[in-house]
């Protein structure tokens, strides 16, 4: 299985890494979010035991007894703060590339060269 | 006049106006239900602020903003003096910031309630600010939303400097 | 326990909420106290907190009272009290000169605000002894660097902005995949408990790869080599105040992570990795000045040199030792302090002319003579000449180089300092020295609100250049104790070690 | 005692600002009393340093560095600390007088007393790194005096000559310095002392036997070098004869250029008489003596002419340290207290025809005999003493210089080159002399200067350059007195007590023989004078001009690296970061990390789980090709679809949920942005580069992939999850363990996650509403902004107050009403 999952990943990255080496700032956004994907989905790998088809990490409310073969909630948690702070960004860089598509008029972020003329 | 955009679909207006009661009981539902089982308050926030943002691509951003009349700027600051309020009690009792404090019995049909729930509550709020108000932002631009400057290129709006 | 650790992050996210609710005409001052009050404790406390750990030592936390390495830790140590008190300071002069420079527009749109959460970010970061916690306040202070960055929406600002954004997730995105890599390898985030575990491998192998992964991710934050482009591209692009705190704090950042991440948890991958290090720091010095020659911009010069410094800063690191992090660290809050000051000064120049271009400048010696002088002093504090807090820093970056046999990276070093110099003397040459081709009469004159923040920088600069025993003795201790790694996990999990709680607990 | 002496110095630098004031010539004086109060005081200490040794002093200042205030006063301190003080008193009281109309006067008298005191500081140090505190602080107090009249490109490019290159030799030094203390440090020196003068002299020996001995002395000569202007780094000192010339007077002559002497003088008892210190001294030092007093008459502005013969003078010096020995000691101070005398009185007079005739150019002088007599007697005898004319101090000098090379135990052609040096500058220093004093004085006026009402200054300008001229006179009288005062000096360069007698006549002797040939020889040549000068003898290659040169090849390398390196295009910034990805993290990985790879145990995947998984790569195939955003859109709404089922099948329902809101919320967001964007995508890239970024790509994804391998299943360690299990219900009252861990193990995580988004918020606030209309020019340079057709009503400046957040809302609308 972790092979397979590895296979997915490594393809998320390279499809980020193709797509956030386009000109185009559609292209770039599209790139950035499968990145965070990429990770979310190499964290998830990295969990207590590896990635398990395990019990939820959910335990008994009454007695707190533990589920043999729970998967491990600490990466669980890591990722969902993470999902949520790269949907912070995402969206900043959303607004920040319409804006600069707006400012611009062009989507080519070859055209988007000025600041480092000399 | 806020009129309904143009790319009328009755289907996703019907929808829209029967599932936000649901959606946004569903979400307090989620958040409440969250310490036992999955949910919590960014599910809980997200569910709440997709049922508005359905409504706004619905009815559009105006008629969305006339119904829901929150200032999600202030709701956001609201969110997180609640997630704050929550920890810092323990604090002036010499406890370590954020350290739990939970009422002896369960509540029925909610659970325990302790400042971690204060504290959901907090993410809860602000989760919905903030999503609900970027989408309103983005919606808003003149340039985004295509289909609603049409509406407002009808009435002649578009463009006149106001303030 | 010392709880107060937790004061300096509740202070400004308290504040930054109130005053964004306080945000309206009428309550404009309501909003402006909120936030300099704020500030203002932070400084207090942090130099209380320096005071506190000079005497007494390490201060730990734990955030919600769960026991070290299970719940999140906040430390304070000699490095993170000085970087966090230096940091406030920075925060604070910056604010009173966005009141006398800065368009009301700005406070509109929550520009203080932003600087505070940008100081929550930086404080949390210094102050977090969990890497993954780390990680998130790294974003705070990174998204808040995005909104200042491209608040005003000048066609430079998104322009710079976006490439700003974008480098800067990249690093993100290696942090937080060294995040999981380290607790997949390790099974632990909080920072004592991996340095403790650290320990017992002693051969290269996944672990040095993930040292590798934090090394590119903080890196790319502190802008070495290959991998600071974001930051020349966009400081010139704000308005002054924005770059010159950005100078002070963002890049610092990154090179404190790498202090705190390589020199104290992974200090064996960094002794490893050593030699290479020095490679990056000494190649980062020199290109990030000839960078700087290149410019005929008085921002665009300053932002360069910030690389350049940063050369010196992962010297520092490079050198691998208690002395050489104490020296890196001397010579890292210099610069911060400097940097910005220079921003400061350069910003009014920029300010009287309406340009930072040098060609359209020049006369400035006679007419603003005092703004002349501490721009003097500042290029000498830079420059690394006596009796400034430059001196210091470059001496006791030189000594642990000579003394540790680092020959090359310290004689690089040395004559970085006059290419440093140089090209500062470019912009004294054409901003102050060269005649004005106009008619300066009709030029505004330099307001004491834009004068006095830098000067009171380069006053503070001369001043610790002078009593530098003192900062010396500080940094030192601090070196010490980042390199310390018994000493660390000692004070976060106790004698017996974080193991020895985990064993405990899980039976 | 000398510590106050010093802060003295630098605390009546403000007090030049009175000089501001008139008559400055008056107040000039009156502040001349200043250095002159300290001159005093060091005369009260003659008798104490010659008769009981160094006074010592110390003052901690960062102990922990070994950077002690440490000063010491022993007879070289004393040589040096009296000539500064001495010739500064004259030179600031001639500078009121010189620069009377000058308003600027103030300035450069602070800037002056500043560099008086760092020279002070210089020769009394007692630790090296004290030394070169004071160092540094000469060079750049210097730049400022040679900049003083910086309206002048020249005086701008002589400042910063001088600053680079002393600056430059500065730095050397420092790291020779802290090699020096290094070396001290491994023969046994305890660390607070390592930099302290005396215990590295003492350690001398030891340290000369350590390998950092070579590398440090290196350095240490190119610090000094540079400040002494020595051959090829000699072209700074021309260029700062732009510097007003009273400074030009006092640092370039009588003070900045010997700190360089000074510091090897120093040095000389414990770091000398090896052959590597030896040899090169004698080279550098003999090349410089000969080229500099050959290149000097060749000059037409005198204070070119005097400038290049200091720096031959220089030569000398350091020819004489190297030489060594007694004699060479001894020598060396005469000749320092010579040197001070006659070039302070040379260049002081040369100011004075200068501020006279307007002019410095020998062609365009002459006849001043008449007109200016005292100014002539006063430049006579100065330069009969440099030329060595007996019964002149500066004859002393030479000869005791000529008997260091004939007494010399160095191996044998050494002391024969020094010797030839010697030789070659006295018949130089002739025909410079007499190239000077003829052109200036004699003949008939040059019709300029006929022009100028042209005589004797006042009496304040003229006894400046009096004092030390006539001291080159009168010094020779007193000769058993000035070796009693020079013999401590000579003591401290030769490293053992010891004392000389100096005297004028000591019978016929290979010297004196030697020397009367020189100045036969010198005055036959002088005749010949016109010829000589135009002769292209000695191709005088510009230094400067090299070095110009070699500044405007670094700045265009700089430049060329800055366009090459910094292209704006942010796909390029991401190539460097990938590229730097694969050197700093894939080298490690597949050297070390690799290892464990191939020997991974999976278990076989279900048939859904495959389906599942592999459409991940189906869905970036189909990104990445989609030719219509909107097929974009979709496919990367499945590949976020598909995350989250993985998140349902691995037993994560939380994140499953969120990653699937989220994923709606961004596709929301994506349907937005995207119409802006045009409907179809454009192929920006030509061909190859979509091949070439598609196999950086794979790379990169391979990569990754072997990351995740070796990272998933290489458990070092127990990880600490259990516990979080274990202490869900019992600790965190509630049995949904990741939401426990948010909101109460590792809240501080989710505190942090929540002010992101709030920061995420504002932030996007600001950059959709916060347009300026006024170019905040003032702030953010040049730029302004265009205002798009569609941009012209959202509004400006507003908070959420105004509630009008853009024009398209009515204003009865507000909705953004605060809480």
């Amino acid at each position: 299985m972790i092979f397979l999952l590895a296979i997915a990943i490594g393809s998320l990255f390279a499809g980020a890494v193709y797509l956030i080496l386009r000109r185009s700032v559609a292209k770039l956004i599209l790139g950035l979010m499968l990145l965070s994907h990429a990770v979310n989905l190499l964290i998830f790998t990295m969990g207590d035991g590896g990635v398990r088809r395990g019990a939820l990490p959910i335990v008994d409310y009454y007695t707190g007894e533990v589920m043999p073969n729970t998967t491990d909630p600490l990466v669980q948690a890591l990722i969902l703060t993470a999902i949520v702070i790269s949907f912070g960004i995402t969206a900043f860089i959303m607004a920040l590339a319409y804006r600069a598509t707006q400012a611009m008029k062009t989507d080519d972020l070859d055209d988007m060269a000025n600041t480092d003329r000399l | 006049m806020i009129k309904a955009t143009n790319y009328d679909s009755i289907v996703l207006r019907t929808v829209a106006r029967l599932m936000m009661p649901l959606l946004l009981l569903l979400s307090v539902f989620m958040l409440l239900r969250g310490h036992n089982l999955p949910g919590g308050g960014f599910i809980g926030g997200l569910v709440a602020s997709s049922a508005i943002i359905m409504q706004m691509i619905a009815f559009g951003p105006e008629y969305a903003r006339r119904v829901i009349r929150v200032n999600y700027l202030g709701l956001a600051a609201v969110g997180i003096l609640v997630a704050v309020s929550a920890s810092v009690p323990a604090l002036l009792v010499g406890l370590p910031f954020m350290r739990a404090f939970w009422l002896p019995e369960a509540i029925p049909g909610i659970g325990k309630l302790g400042t971690p729930v204060v504290f959901d509550v907090g993410v809860f709020l602000l989760v919905i600010a903030v999503t609900t108000k970027i989408a309103m932002l983005l919606s808003e631009e003149p340039d985004l939303f295509p289909m609603h400057m049409e509406q407002e290129d009808e009435e002649g709006v578009t463009g006149a400097p106001k303030a | 326990m010392a709880n107060h650790l937790f004061l300096p992050l509740i202070s400004p996210m308290l504040a930054a909420a109130l005053a964004l609710i306080f945000t309206r005409t009428k309550t404009r001052n309501v909003a402006r106290g909120i936030v300099l009050t704020s500030v203002v404790f932070n400084l207090a406390y942090s130099l209380w907190l320096v005071w506190t750990v000079a005497t007494t030592g390490i201060q730990v936390t734990q955030a919600a009272g769960w026991e070290a390495p299970f719940g999140i830790t906040l430390v304070a140590d000699g490095a993170s009290a000085l970087m966090l008190c230096v940091a406030t300071l920075l925060m604070l002069v910056t604010m009173s000169y966005s009141f006398a420079s800065l368009d009301p527009g700005y406070e509109n749109f929550f520009y203080y605000p932003l600087l505070l959460l940008l100081l929550l970010g930086v404080s949390g970061a210094f102050l977090t002894g969990d890497i993954f916690n780390l990680y998130v306040w790294f974003e705070v202070l990174l998204l808040a660097s995005f909104g200042l960055m491209t608040l005003g929406g000048s066609r430079a600002q998104l322009e710079g902005g976006l490439k700003y954004v974008v480098l800067n997730l990249l690093g993100s995105t290696a942090f937080l995949m060294a995040c999981g890599l380290l607790y997949g390898t390790v099974g632990s985030l909080n920072m004592a408990h991996v340095a403790e575990r650290m320990q017992s491998v002693n051969n290269p192998g996944i672990v040095t790869v993930i040292a590798c992964l934090f090394f590119f991710a903080y890196g790319g934050k502190a802008a070495i080599l290959p991998l600071f482009f974001w930051l020349p591209t966009s400081y010139h692009t704000p308005p002054v105040a924005v770059t010159a705190i950005f100078s002070g704090l963002l890049t610092k950042v990154g090179a404190y992570s790498l202090y705190r991440v390589l020199g104290l948890v992974l200090q064996d991958e960094l002794v490893r990795l050593a030699p290479f290090v020095l490679v990056i720091a000494g190649l980062t010095m020199v290109v990030g000045v000839f960078g700087a020659m290149a410019q005929m911009n008085v921002r665009r010069i300053l932002s360069f040199h910030i690389i350049s410094q940063i050369g010196y800063t992962i010297m520092g690191l490079g050198l691998a030792s208690a002395v050489g992090l104490a020296a890196g660290l001397l010579f890292t809050v210099h610069v911060m302090i400097v940097k910005t000051a220079l921003f400061f000064i350069g910003g009014a120049a920029e300010q009287i002319y309406g340009t930072g271009d040098l060609k359209k400048m020049g006369g400035l010696a006679q007419r603003e003579p005092l703004l002349a002088i501490f721009w003097f002093l500042g290029i000498l504090s830079l420059a690394g000449i006596p009796p400034m807090s430059g001196f210091f820093g470059k001496l006791a970056l030189l000594q642990a180089g000579v003394n540790q046999g680092a020959i090359g990276i310290s004689v690089i070093a040395a004559f970085t300092g006059i290419l440093t110099f140089f090209s500062m003397l470019k912009i004294w040459n054409e901003v102050f020295w060269k005649k004005s081709y106009g008619d300066m009469s009709k030029l505004p004159r330099v307001t004491p609100g834009l004068l006095l923040p830098g000067a009171l920088l380069v006053m503070i600069s001369l001043a610790l250049g002078l009593g530098a025993g003192v900062l010396v003795d500080y940094s030192q201790m601090a070196g010490m104790q980042l390199f310390d790694r018994a000493g660390y996990i000692a004070s976060v999990c106790g004698v017996q070690g974080c193991e020895a709680i985990v064993e405990a607990a899980l039976r | 005692m000398l510590l106050s002496m010093v802060l003295f110095a630098f605390a009546m630098a403000p007090l030049g600002l009175l000089a501001r004031r008139e008559p400055r010539a008056l107040v000039g004086w009156g502040l001349a009393l200043l250095p002159f109060a300290i001159f005093v005081l060091l005369c009260t200490q003659i008798g104490t340093v010659v008769n009981q040794g160094p006074i010592v002093e110390t003052l901690r200042w960062v102990p922990t560095m070994g950077l002690e205030l440490r000063f010491t006063l022993d007879g070289l301190s004393l040589l040096f600390a009296l000539i500064i003080t001495g010739i500064g008193t004259l030179i600031v009281g001639y500078a009121g007088a010189y620069m009377e109309k000058d308003i600027g006067l103030g300035r450069f008298l602070v800037y002056l007393f500043l560099f008086m005191g760092a020279m002070l500081g210089v020769v009394l140090a007692g630790n090296v790194l004290t030394m070169f505190v004071f160092w540094e602080l000469t060079s750049v107090t210097s730049y400022l005096l040679i900049g003083y009249k910086h309206e002048y490109p020249d005086a701008r490019r002589g400042a910063q000559h001088s600053l680079l290159i002393t600056g430059f030799g500065g730095l050397a030094l420092l790291v020779g310095l802290l090699m020096l203390g290094a070396a001290a440090k491994q023969v046994g020196v305890l660390a607070e002392q390592a930099y302290n003068l005396d215990a590295i002299i003492a350690a001398g020996r030891q340290i000369v036997a350590t390998d950092l001995y070579g590398p440090a002395m290196a350095f240490v000569f190119l610090g000094a070098f540079t400040k002494s202007a020595q051959f090829p780094f000699h072209f700074w000192l021309p260029g700062a004869m732009q510097a007003p010339t009273p400074a030009s007077a006092f640092l370039h002559s009588a003070t900045m250029v010997k700190a360089g002497v000074y510091l090897l003088a120093r040095l000389a008892p414990g770091m000398g008489d090896t052959p590597l210190w030896n040899y090169t001294l004698v080279t550098v030092g003999g090349f410089t003596f000969a080229f500099g007093a050959f290149v000097a008459f060749r000059q037409y502005d005198i204070k070119a002419l005097l400038a290049y013969s200091t720096l031959s003078q220089l030569g000398g010096l350091i020819l004489m340290i190297g030489l060594g020995g007694k004699y060479g000691a001894e020598a060396l101070v005469t000749l320092i207290l010579a040197h001070a005398l006659y070039k302070s009185a040379l260049f002081m007079t040369a100011g004075i025809i200068d501020h006279e005739t307007g002019t410095r150019d020998l062609n365009r002088l002459g006849g001043l005999r008449k007109l200016m007599p005292r100014t002539m007697v006063i430049v006579g005898i100065a330069l009969l003493s440099q030329m060595g004319i007996p019964i002149m101090f500066g004859f002393v000098a030479k000869e005791w210089a000529l008997k260091a090379a004939l007494e010399s135990d160095l191996a044998a052609p050494w002391p024969l080159l020094g010797l030839a040096a010697i030789l070659i500058a006295a018949v130089g220093y002739i025909i410079a002399a007499w190239r000077f004093f003829k052109n200036a004085f004699l003949g008939k006026p040059h019709p300029d200067v006929l022009q100028h009402h042209v005589h004797d200054p006042k009496v304040a300008m003229l006894i400046s350059p009096a004092v030390p001229a006539f001291l080159s006179l009168l010094l020779p009288l007193g000769l058993p007195w000035v070796s009693t005062f020079l013999s401590p000096a000579a003591s401290a360069v030769y490293g053992h007590d010891f004392t000389f007698e100096l005297y004028l006549y000591g019978g016929v002797n290979q010297a004196l023989l030697f020397s009367l040939a020189a100045i036969g020889v010198g005055v036959l040549l002088a005749t010949q004078e016109r010829r000589l000068a135009a002769h292209r003898i000695i191709a005088s290659v510009s230094g400067a001009k090299l070095f110009d040169r070699l500044v405007e090849g670094i700045l265009a390398f700089a430049t060329g690296l800055a366009r090459t390196i910094q292209s704006g295009r942010l796909r390029t910034y991401i190539l460097y970061t990938i590229f730097a990805y694969f050197v700093i993290v894939g080298i490690p990985f597949v050297i070390y990390g690799l290892g464990d790879v191939r020997s991974i145990q999976d278990n076989s995947p279900y048939f859904y789980e495959v389906v599942v998984v592999s459409l991940i790569p189906v869905g970036i195939i189909a990104t990445i090709t989609a030719r219509s955003r909107l097929g974009a859109i979709i496919a990367v709404s499945m590949i976020g679809a598909m995350v989250a089922l993985i998140f349902v099948l691995f037993s994560a329902a939380d994140l499953a949920l969120t990653q699937l809101l989220i994923e709606v919320l961004s596709t929301v967001f994506l349907l937005f942005l995207f119409s802006v964007m045009p409907s179809r995508f454009r192929n920006f890239s030509p061909a190859w580069v979509r091949w070439r970024d598609a196999v950086i790509a794979v790379a990169f994804g391979i990569l990754m992939s072997g990351l995740v391998l070796a990272g998933a299943t290489t458990n070092l360690f127990q990880s600490i999850a259990p516990y979080y299990l274990e202490q869900s219900v019992p600790g965190g009252k509630g049995a949904n363990v990741v939401n426990v861990i948010l909101v109460d193990f590792r809240s501080f995580d989710t505190l942090g996650e929540i002010v992101v988004l709030f920061v995420a918020l504002i932030s996007i606030f600001g950059l959709l509403r916060f347009r300026k209309q006024r170019s905040d020019v003032r702030s953010s340079g040049r730029e302004r902004l265009t205002i798009l057709p569609g941009e012209a009503g959202v509004l400006v400046g507003n908070g959420m107050d105004e509630g009008v957040e853009r024009a398209a809302v009515p204003s009865s609308q507000k909705q953004e009403k605060s809480t």
